[in-house]
Protein backbone atom coordinates (compact mmCIF):
# COMPACT_ATOMS: atom_id res chain seq x y z
CA UNK A 1 0.00 0.00 0.00
CA UNK A 2 1.18 3.70 -0.66
CA UNK A 3 -0.20 6.72 0.10
CA UNK A 4 1.49 10.59 -0.17
CA UNK A 5 -1.57 12.14 2.46
CA UNK A 6 -2.19 16.10 3.36
CA UNK A 7 -3.39 14.45 6.58
CA UNK A 8 -1.56 13.38 9.83
CA UNK A 9 -0.06 9.69 10.31
CA UNK A 10 -1.35 7.30 12.47
CA UNK A 11 1.17 4.95 12.78
CA UNK A 12 -0.53 2.92 15.72
CA UNK A 13 -3.46 2.44 13.47
CA UNK A 14 -1.45 1.42 10.26
CA UNK A 15 1.04 -0.86 12.15
CA UNK A 16 -2.19 -2.45 13.93
CA UNK A 17 -3.72 -2.69 9.95
CA UNK A 18 -0.51 -4.05 8.29
CA UNK A 19 0.14 -7.11 11.00
CA UNK A 20 -3.72 -7.83 10.28
CA UNK A 21 -2.55 -8.13 6.33
CA UNK A 22 0.33 -9.97 7.02
CA UNK A 23 -0.17 -12.40 9.64
CA UNK A 24 1.90 -15.64 7.79
CA UNK A 25 4.97 -13.26 8.12
CA UNK A 26 6.88 -14.06 11.76
CA UNK A 27 8.50 -10.55 11.35
CA UNK A 28 7.25 -6.91 10.89
CA UNK A 29 9.64 -4.07 11.13
CA UNK A 30 8.44 -0.45 10.79
CA UNK A 31 10.50 2.93 10.16
CA UNK A 32 8.63 6.09 11.50
CA UNK A 33 10.55 9.65 10.62
CA UNK A 34 9.43 12.24 12.90
CA UNK A 35 9.55 16.25 11.98
CA UNK A 36 12.43 17.38 14.33
CA UNK A 37 12.40 20.46 16.76
CA UNK A 38 15.69 21.32 16.29
CA UNK A 39 16.86 23.51 12.96
CA UNK A 40 20.41 24.06 11.95
CA UNK A 41 19.62 28.06 13.31
CA UNK A 42 16.78 28.18 16.36
CA UNK A 43 13.56 26.03 16.81
CA UNK A 44 11.27 24.32 13.87
CA UNK A 45 8.01 26.15 13.97
CA UNK A 46 6.79 24.21 11.03
CA UNK A 47 7.97 22.05 8.36
CA UNK A 48 6.47 22.22 4.76
CA UNK A 49 6.75 19.37 2.45
CA UNK A 50 6.13 19.70 -1.64
CA UNK A 51 5.43 16.50 -3.70
CA UNK A 52 4.71 16.32 -7.43
CA UNK A 53 2.21 14.03 -8.23
CA UNK A 54 2.65 11.48 -10.21
CA UNK A 55 6.24 11.62 -10.24
CA UNK A 56 6.14 11.48 -6.61
CA UNK A 57 3.75 8.25 -5.78
CA UNK A 58 5.35 6.31 -9.04
CA UNK A 59 8.86 6.64 -7.99
CA UNK A 60 8.03 5.60 -4.23
CA UNK A 61 6.68 2.66 -6.12
CA UNK A 62 9.20 1.76 -8.52
CA UNK A 63 11.49 1.72 -4.61
CA UNK A 64 8.70 -0.75 -3.40
CA UNK A 65 8.74 -2.96 -6.45
CA UNK A 66 12.80 -2.90 -6.28
CA UNK A 67 12.47 -3.78 -2.76
CA UNK A 68 9.65 -6.65 -3.43
CA UNK A 69 12.32 -7.91 -6.18
CA UNK A 70 15.40 -7.71 -3.96
CA UNK A 71 14.08 -9.49 -0.46
CA UNK A 72 10.91 -11.74 0.02
CA UNK A 73 8.61 -9.64 1.26
CA UNK A 74 4.96 -10.71 2.11
CA UNK A 75 3.56 -7.12 2.27
CA UNK A 76 5.18 -3.30 2.49
CA UNK A 77 3.36 -0.28 3.21
CA UNK A 78 4.50 3.28 2.87
CA UNK A 79 2.39 6.34 3.90
CA UNK A 80 4.11 10.04 3.58
CA UNK A 81 2.84 13.02 4.79
CA UNK A 82 2.99 16.24 2.10
CA UNK A 83 1.86 20.13 2.98
CA UNK A 84 2.28 22.07 5.93
CA UNK A 85 3.34 19.55 9.67
CA UNK A 86 4.83 20.82 12.96
CA UNK A 87 7.47 18.79 15.04
CA UNK A 88 6.71 16.01 16.13
CA UNK A 89 4.27 15.11 12.91
CA UNK A 90 5.00 11.84 11.59
CA UNK A 91 6.29 12.34 7.91
CA UNK A 92 6.76 8.97 6.95
CA UNK A 93 5.74 5.16 7.70
CA UNK A 94 7.21 2.43 6.30
CA UNK A 95 6.22 -0.94 7.43
CA UNK A 96 8.23 -4.25 6.11
CA UNK A 97 6.33 -8.29 6.12
CA UNK A 98 8.85 -11.20 5.63
CA UNK A 99 9.32 -14.53 7.13
CA UNK A 100 13.00 -13.48 7.53
CA UNK A 101 13.69 -10.60 9.95
CA UNK A 102 16.85 -10.02 8.38
CA UNK A 103 14.86 -9.65 4.82
CA UNK A 104 12.18 -7.12 6.67
CA UNK A 105 14.54 -5.49 8.53
CA UNK A 106 16.81 -4.41 5.02
CA UNK A 107 14.04 -3.57 2.90
CA UNK A 108 12.89 -1.03 5.42
CA UNK A 109 16.50 0.04 5.88
CA UNK A 110 16.74 0.46 2.12
CA UNK A 111 13.13 2.16 1.29
CA UNK A 112 14.13 4.34 4.24
CA UNK A 113 17.63 5.25 2.04
CA UNK A 114 15.52 5.68 -1.25
CA UNK A 115 12.80 8.03 0.16
CA UNK A 116 15.76 10.66 1.81
CA UNK A 117 17.58 10.76 -0.82
CA UNK A 118 15.90 10.15 -3.94
CA UNK A 119 11.77 10.66 -3.45
CA UNK A 120 10.41 13.59 -4.82
CA UNK A 121 9.69 15.56 -2.22
CA UNK A 122 11.06 19.12 -1.32
CA UNK A 123 11.53 20.30 2.19
CA UNK A 124 11.00 23.42 3.95
CA UNK A 125 11.47 24.21 7.78
CA UNK A 126 10.11 27.74 9.09
CA UNK A 127 12.13 28.98 12.42
CA UNK A 128 12.43 32.57 13.76
CA UNK A 129 15.26 33.10 11.30
CA UNK A 130 13.02 32.25 8.28
CA UNK A 131 12.41 30.05 6.10
CA UNK A 132 14.90 27.34 4.56
CA UNK A 133 14.70 24.76 2.18
CA UNK A 134 16.60 21.24 3.40
CA UNK A 135 17.79 19.21 0.89
CA UNK A 136 19.66 15.52 2.04
CA UNK A 137 22.59 15.58 3.88
CA UNK A 138 26.12 14.19 2.33
CA UNK A 139 25.36 11.44 4.86
CA UNK A 140 21.98 10.70 3.20
CA UNK A 141 23.57 9.66 -0.04
CA UNK A 142 26.44 7.47 1.51
CA UNK A 143 23.43 5.34 3.29
CA UNK A 144 21.91 5.32 -0.13
CA UNK A 145 25.07 4.24 -1.85
CA UNK A 146 25.61 1.49 0.02
CA UNK A 147 22.65 -0.81 -1.86
CA UNK A 148 24.33 0.25 -5.24
CA UNK A 149 27.86 -0.71 -3.98
CA UNK A 150 25.85 -4.29 -2.74
CA UNK A 151 24.78 -4.47 -6.21
CA UNK A 152 28.23 -4.46 -7.97
CA UNK A 153 30.41 -6.54 -5.23
CA UNK B 1 1.87 27.23 -23.89
CA UNK B 2 4.19 25.10 -21.47
CA UNK B 3 3.48 24.79 -18.05
CA UNK B 4 6.27 25.82 -16.00
CA UNK B 5 7.00 24.61 -12.29
CA UNK B 6 9.66 25.77 -10.13
CA UNK B 7 10.02 23.10 -7.45
CA UNK B 8 11.30 23.85 -3.59
CA UNK B 9 14.60 25.97 -3.77
CA UNK B 10 13.71 27.22 -7.40
CA UNK B 11 10.42 29.10 -6.39
CA UNK B 12 12.68 31.58 -4.78
CA UNK B 13 14.66 32.38 -7.54
CA UNK B 14 11.61 32.64 -9.80
CA UNK B 15 9.27 34.07 -7.40
CA UNK B 16 6.44 32.09 -8.60
CA UNK B 17 5.74 28.50 -7.85
CA UNK B 18 4.88 27.93 -11.54
CA UNK B 19 3.89 30.07 -15.13
CA UNK B 20 2.38 29.62 -18.26
CA UNK B 21 4.23 30.31 -21.21
CA UNK B 22 4.43 30.46 -24.90
CA UNK B 23 7.89 28.98 -25.52
CA UNK B 24 9.76 31.36 -28.41
CA UNK B 25 10.23 29.07 -31.77
CA UNK B 26 14.46 28.94 -30.95
CA UNK B 27 13.71 27.43 -27.87
CA UNK B 28 13.95 23.42 -29.28
CA UNK B 29 15.02 21.61 -26.14
CA UNK B 30 15.31 20.97 -22.36
CA UNK B 31 19.15 22.68 -22.22
CA UNK B 32 17.81 25.96 -24.65
CA UNK B 33 15.17 26.51 -21.83
CA UNK B 34 17.35 26.47 -18.58
CA UNK B 35 19.34 29.01 -20.87
CA UNK B 36 16.53 31.05 -21.33
CA UNK B 37 15.06 30.86 -18.21
CA UNK B 38 18.16 31.35 -16.34
CA UNK B 39 19.01 34.59 -17.88
CA UNK B 40 15.24 35.68 -17.73
CA UNK B 41 15.04 35.67 -14.33
CA UNK B 42 18.73 36.79 -13.89
CA UNK B 43 18.85 33.46 -11.91
CA UNK B 44 23.11 33.82 -12.12
CA UNK B 45 23.12 29.61 -13.00
CA UNK B 46 20.94 28.91 -10.76
CA UNK B 47 18.67 26.94 -13.36
CA UNK B 48 21.79 25.76 -15.03
CA UNK B 49 23.10 23.64 -12.04
CA UNK B 50 23.70 19.76 -12.91
CA UNK B 51 22.19 18.69 -9.46
CA UNK B 52 18.79 20.61 -10.95
CA UNK B 53 16.76 18.21 -13.34
CA UNK B 54 13.90 18.59 -15.17
CA UNK B 55 10.87 16.30 -15.83
CA UNK B 56 8.91 16.79 -19.30
CA UNK B 57 5.17 15.35 -18.87
CA UNK B 58 6.52 13.63 -15.79
CA UNK B 59 9.59 12.17 -16.72
CA UNK B 60 13.09 12.56 -15.98
CA UNK B 61 14.66 14.85 -19.45
CA UNK B 62 18.59 15.31 -20.42
CA UNK B 63 19.43 18.62 -21.83
CA UNK B 64 19.41 17.45 -25.35
CA UNK B 65 15.37 16.34 -25.24
CA UNK B 66 12.79 18.55 -26.69
CA UNK B 67 10.40 20.66 -25.62
CA UNK B 68 7.10 22.10 -26.69
CA UNK B 69 4.24 24.04 -26.28
CA UNK B 70 1.79 21.96 -24.35
CA UNK B 71 4.58 20.23 -22.62
CA UNK B 72 4.43 20.21 -18.45
CA UNK B 73 8.09 21.12 -17.11
CA UNK B 74 9.06 20.78 -13.96
CA UNK B 75 12.72 21.77 -12.76
CA UNK B 76 13.49 19.59 -9.98
CA UNK B 77 16.52 20.62 -7.41
CA UNK B 78 17.72 17.26 -5.29
CA UNK B 79 14.93 15.70 -3.82
CA UNK B 80 14.57 14.27 -0.03
CA UNK B 81 11.38 13.24 1.65
CA UNK B 82 11.47 11.48 5.23
CA UNK C 1 11.10 -0.24 29.18
CA UNK C 2 10.93 -4.11 29.42
CA UNK C 3 7.71 -6.41 30.16
CA UNK C 4 7.78 -10.08 30.43
CA UNK C 5 3.83 -10.47 30.03
CA UNK C 6 1.32 -13.16 29.67
CA UNK C 7 -0.95 -10.88 28.31
CA UNK C 8 -1.15 -10.38 24.58
CA UNK C 9 0.62 -7.21 23.06
CA UNK C 10 -1.07 -4.59 21.37
CA UNK C 11 1.80 -3.41 18.81
CA UNK C 12 -0.42 -0.26 17.69
CA UNK C 13 -1.08 0.86 20.96
CA UNK C 14 2.83 0.14 22.09
CA UNK C 15 4.11 2.19 19.39
CA UNK C 16 1.81 5.65 19.99
CA UNK C 17 3.03 4.99 23.34
CA UNK C 18 6.45 5.12 22.23
CA UNK C 19 6.29 7.78 20.12
CA UNK C 20 4.61 9.89 23.01
CA UNK C 21 7.82 8.90 24.62
CA UNK C 22 10.51 10.19 22.04
CA UNK C 23 9.18 12.94 20.86
CA UNK C 24 12.49 14.76 19.24
CA UNK C 25 14.18 11.75 18.04
CA UNK C 26 13.43 11.79 14.41
CA UNK C 27 13.62 7.87 13.50
CA UNK C 28 11.87 5.08 15.50
CA UNK C 29 12.11 1.71 14.22
CA UNK C 30 9.70 -1.27 15.36
CA UNK C 31 10.14 -5.00 14.99
CA UNK C 32 7.10 -7.51 15.60
CA UNK C 33 7.86 -11.04 15.60
CA UNK C 34 4.65 -12.67 14.95
CA UNK C 35 4.21 -16.90 15.82
CA UNK C 36 4.20 -18.41 12.74
CA UNK C 37 1.87 -20.77 11.80
CA UNK C 38 3.72 -23.38 9.94
CA UNK C 39 5.79 -26.26 11.84
CA UNK C 40 8.68 -28.02 10.35
CA UNK C 41 6.19 -30.83 10.54
CA UNK C 42 2.12 -29.50 10.21
CA UNK C 43 0.32 -26.82 10.94
CA UNK C 44 1.06 -24.52 14.41
CA UNK C 45 -1.83 -25.10 16.95
CA UNK C 46 0.13 -23.32 19.83
CA UNK C 47 2.95 -22.10 20.85
CA UNK C 48 4.47 -21.94 24.64
CA UNK C 49 6.75 -19.89 25.80
CA UNK C 50 8.74 -20.47 28.99
CA UNK C 51 10.64 -18.04 30.75
CA UNK C 52 12.91 -17.89 34.10
CA UNK C 53 12.57 -14.80 36.38
CA UNK C 54 14.50 -12.80 37.23
CA UNK C 55 17.20 -13.96 34.79
CA UNK C 56 14.91 -13.37 31.62
CA UNK C 57 14.32 -9.81 32.36
CA UNK C 58 17.89 -9.26 33.91
CA UNK C 59 19.36 -10.73 30.71
CA UNK C 60 17.20 -8.61 28.43
CA UNK C 61 17.77 -5.47 30.27
CA UNK C 62 21.80 -5.73 30.36
CA UNK C 63 21.04 -6.10 25.77
CA UNK C 64 19.29 -2.66 26.15
CA UNK C 65 21.74 -1.03 27.69
CA UNK C 66 24.67 -2.73 25.53
CA UNK C 67 22.75 -1.27 22.99
CA UNK C 68 22.36 1.92 24.53
CA UNK C 69 26.25 2.24 24.87
CA UNK C 70 26.31 1.28 21.29
CA UNK C 71 24.15 3.50 19.55
CA UNK C 72 22.62 7.05 20.65
CA UNK C 73 19.27 6.48 21.69
CA UNK C 74 16.49 8.19 22.89
CA UNK C 75 14.98 5.56 24.23
CA UNK C 76 14.33 2.02 24.16
CA UNK C 77 11.49 -0.54 24.79
CA UNK C 78 11.13 -4.09 24.62
CA UNK C 79 7.93 -6.27 25.33
CA UNK C 80 8.05 -10.32 25.40
CA UNK C 81 5.07 -12.29 25.41
CA UNK C 82 6.03 -15.46 27.77
CA UNK C 83 2.86 -18.54 28.65
CA UNK C 84 0.34 -19.89 25.81
CA UNK C 85 -0.09 -18.18 22.29
CA UNK C 86 -1.62 -18.88 18.77
CA UNK C 87 -0.18 -18.00 15.11
CA UNK C 88 -0.83 -14.76 14.33
CA UNK C 89 0.34 -13.42 17.94
CA UNK C 90 2.91 -11.51 18.92
CA UNK C 91 5.41 -12.64 20.36
CA UNK C 92 7.73 -9.77 20.96
CA UNK C 93 7.79 -6.26 20.22
CA UNK C 94 10.78 -4.43 19.92
CA UNK C 95 11.00 -0.46 19.35
CA UNK C 96 14.55 1.97 19.51
CA UNK C 97 14.21 5.79 18.87
CA UNK C 98 17.17 7.95 17.90
CA UNK C 99 18.10 11.12 16.05
CA UNK C 100 20.26 9.04 13.71
CA UNK C 101 18.00 6.66 11.78
CA UNK C 102 20.95 3.81 11.18
CA UNK C 103 21.23 3.53 14.72
CA UNK C 104 17.85 3.08 15.35
CA UNK C 105 17.81 0.17 12.88
CA UNK C 106 21.02 -1.55 13.94
CA UNK C 107 19.85 -1.27 17.58
CA UNK C 108 16.82 -3.03 17.07
CA UNK C 109 18.35 -5.23 14.57
CA UNK C 110 20.93 -5.94 17.30
CA UNK C 111 18.01 -6.44 20.25
CA UNK C 112 16.61 -9.15 17.64
CA UNK C 113 19.11 -11.02 17.09
CA UNK C 114 20.27 -11.03 21.21
CA UNK C 115 16.46 -11.78 22.17
CA UNK C 116 16.32 -14.88 19.07
CA UNK C 117 19.46 -16.38 20.43
CA UNK C 118 20.39 -15.19 23.94
CA UNK C 119 17.52 -14.42 25.82
CA UNK C 120 16.39 -16.70 28.47
CA UNK C 121 13.03 -18.54 26.89
CA UNK C 122 12.11 -22.04 25.82
CA UNK C 123 9.51 -22.48 22.86
CA UNK C 124 7.13 -25.28 22.94
CA UNK C 125 5.05 -25.93 19.33
CA UNK C 126 1.93 -27.97 19.87
CA UNK C 127 0.96 -29.53 16.06
CA UNK C 128 -1.26 -32.10 15.16
CA UNK C 129 2.05 -33.96 15.70
CA UNK C 130 2.89 -33.31 19.26
CA UNK C 131 4.70 -30.78 21.30
CA UNK C 132 8.65 -30.05 19.56
CA UNK C 133 10.74 -27.59 21.74
CA UNK C 134 12.07 -25.46 19.39
CA UNK C 135 15.63 -24.18 19.90
CA UNK C 136 17.82 -21.45 17.85
CA UNK C 137 18.43 -22.30 13.88
CA UNK C 138 21.99 -21.78 12.49
CA UNK C 139 21.27 -18.81 10.71
CA UNK C 140 19.87 -17.27 14.18
CA UNK C 141 23.76 -17.53 15.62
CA UNK C 142 24.82 -16.26 12.41
CA UNK C 143 23.09 -13.11 12.55
CA UNK C 144 24.02 -12.52 16.33
CA UNK C 145 27.44 -13.31 15.46
CA UNK C 146 27.64 -10.33 12.89
CA UNK C 147 27.71 -7.94 16.52
CA UNK C 148 30.78 -9.54 17.79
CA UNK C 149 32.67 -9.67 14.75
CA UNK C 150 32.11 -6.05 14.50
CA UNK C 151 33.73 -5.56 18.07
CA UNK C 152 36.62 -7.22 17.32
CA UNK C 153 37.44 -5.54 13.90
CA UNK D 1 17.40 -29.42 50.29
CA UNK D 2 17.74 -27.88 46.62
CA UNK D 3 15.29 -26.46 44.19
CA UNK D 4 15.85 -27.87 40.97
CA UNK D 5 14.69 -26.76 37.66
CA UNK D 6 14.56 -28.58 34.25
CA UNK D 7 13.88 -25.89 31.81
CA UNK D 8 12.66 -26.37 27.77
CA UNK D 9 13.30 -29.76 26.66
CA UNK D 10 15.04 -31.38 29.48
CA UNK D 11 12.06 -31.53 31.52
CA UNK D 12 10.90 -34.40 29.22
CA UNK D 13 13.80 -35.84 29.76
CA UNK D 14 13.05 -35.75 33.71
CA UNK D 15 9.33 -35.61 33.67
CA UNK D 16 9.75 -32.96 36.16
CA UNK D 17 9.66 -29.35 35.48
CA UNK D 18 11.43 -28.76 39.13
CA UNK D 19 11.57 -30.58 42.33
CA UNK D 20 13.25 -30.40 45.69
CA UNK D 21 15.74 -32.46 46.55
CA UNK D 22 18.17 -33.04 49.62
CA UNK D 23 21.77 -33.00 47.63
CA UNK D 24 24.48 -35.81 48.92
CA UNK D 25 27.17 -35.20 50.44
CA UNK D 26 29.81 -36.00 47.98
CA UNK D 27 27.74 -33.73 45.22
CA UNK D 28 29.73 -30.95 45.81
CA UNK D 29 29.95 -28.94 42.11
CA UNK D 30 27.56 -28.25 39.19
CA UNK D 31 29.99 -31.07 36.81
CA UNK D 32 28.89 -33.62 40.56
CA UNK D 33 25.20 -32.77 40.46
CA UNK D 34 25.19 -32.88 36.58
CA UNK D 35 26.72 -36.22 36.83
CA UNK D 36 24.84 -37.66 39.52
CA UNK D 37 21.39 -36.42 37.93
CA UNK D 38 22.31 -37.96 34.43
CA UNK D 39 22.63 -41.15 36.19
CA UNK D 40 19.35 -40.98 38.33
CA UNK D 41 16.77 -39.90 35.50
CA UNK D 42 19.13 -42.61 33.04
CA UNK D 43 19.68 -39.54 30.95
CA UNK D 44 22.08 -40.79 28.65
CA UNK D 45 24.16 -38.51 29.01
CA UNK D 46 21.48 -35.10 27.65
CA UNK D 47 22.05 -33.33 30.98
CA UNK D 48 25.97 -33.35 30.55
CA UNK D 49 25.62 -31.64 27.12
CA UNK D 50 27.97 -28.15 27.07
CA UNK D 51 25.14 -26.68 25.50
CA UNK D 52 22.91 -27.55 28.85
CA UNK D 53 24.33 -24.84 31.40
CA UNK D 54 23.51 -24.68 34.72
CA UNK D 55 22.66 -21.36 36.37
CA UNK D 56 23.06 -21.27 40.26
CA UNK D 57 21.13 -18.90 42.16
CA UNK D 58 20.09 -17.48 38.99
CA UNK D 59 23.89 -17.07 37.88
CA UNK D 60 25.39 -18.73 35.18
CA UNK D 61 27.69 -21.04 36.72
CA UNK D 62 30.44 -23.56 35.65
CA UNK D 63 31.36 -27.37 36.24
CA UNK D 64 33.47 -26.44 38.97
CA UNK D 65 31.02 -24.14 40.91
CA UNK D 66 29.80 -25.39 44.14
CA UNK D 67 26.57 -26.12 44.74
CA UNK D 68 24.77 -26.12 48.20
CA UNK D 69 21.33 -27.56 49.35
CA UNK D 70 19.42 -24.04 49.68
CA UNK D 71 20.26 -23.28 46.15
CA UNK D 72 17.99 -23.04 43.14
CA UNK D 73 19.59 -25.09 40.41
CA UNK D 74 18.61 -24.27 36.89
CA UNK D 75 18.93 -26.79 34.06
CA UNK D 76 19.00 -24.34 30.50
CA UNK D 77 19.07 -25.73 27.40
CA UNK D 78 19.99 -23.84 24.20
CA UNK D 79 17.61 -20.46 24.62
CA UNK D 80 15.81 -18.62 22.34
CA UNK D 81 12.72 -15.92 22.44
CA UNK D 82 11.45 -13.52 19.74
Amino acid sequence: MLSVTDQPINTGALLKAFEAEAPNSGGIVTFSGLARPEAAQGRVKSLFLQAYTPMTENGIRDAMDTAKTRWPLEACTIVHREGEMVPGDTIVFVATASKHRRAAFEAADFLMDYLKTKAVFWKKETTDMGETWIEPRPEDYDDADRWTEQETA
Amino acid sequence: MATLLYFGRLSDVTGMPSEEVQLPKEICTARDLRLWLDQRFEASGRLLEPTVRIAVNSEISFDADPVRNGDEIAFMPPVGGG
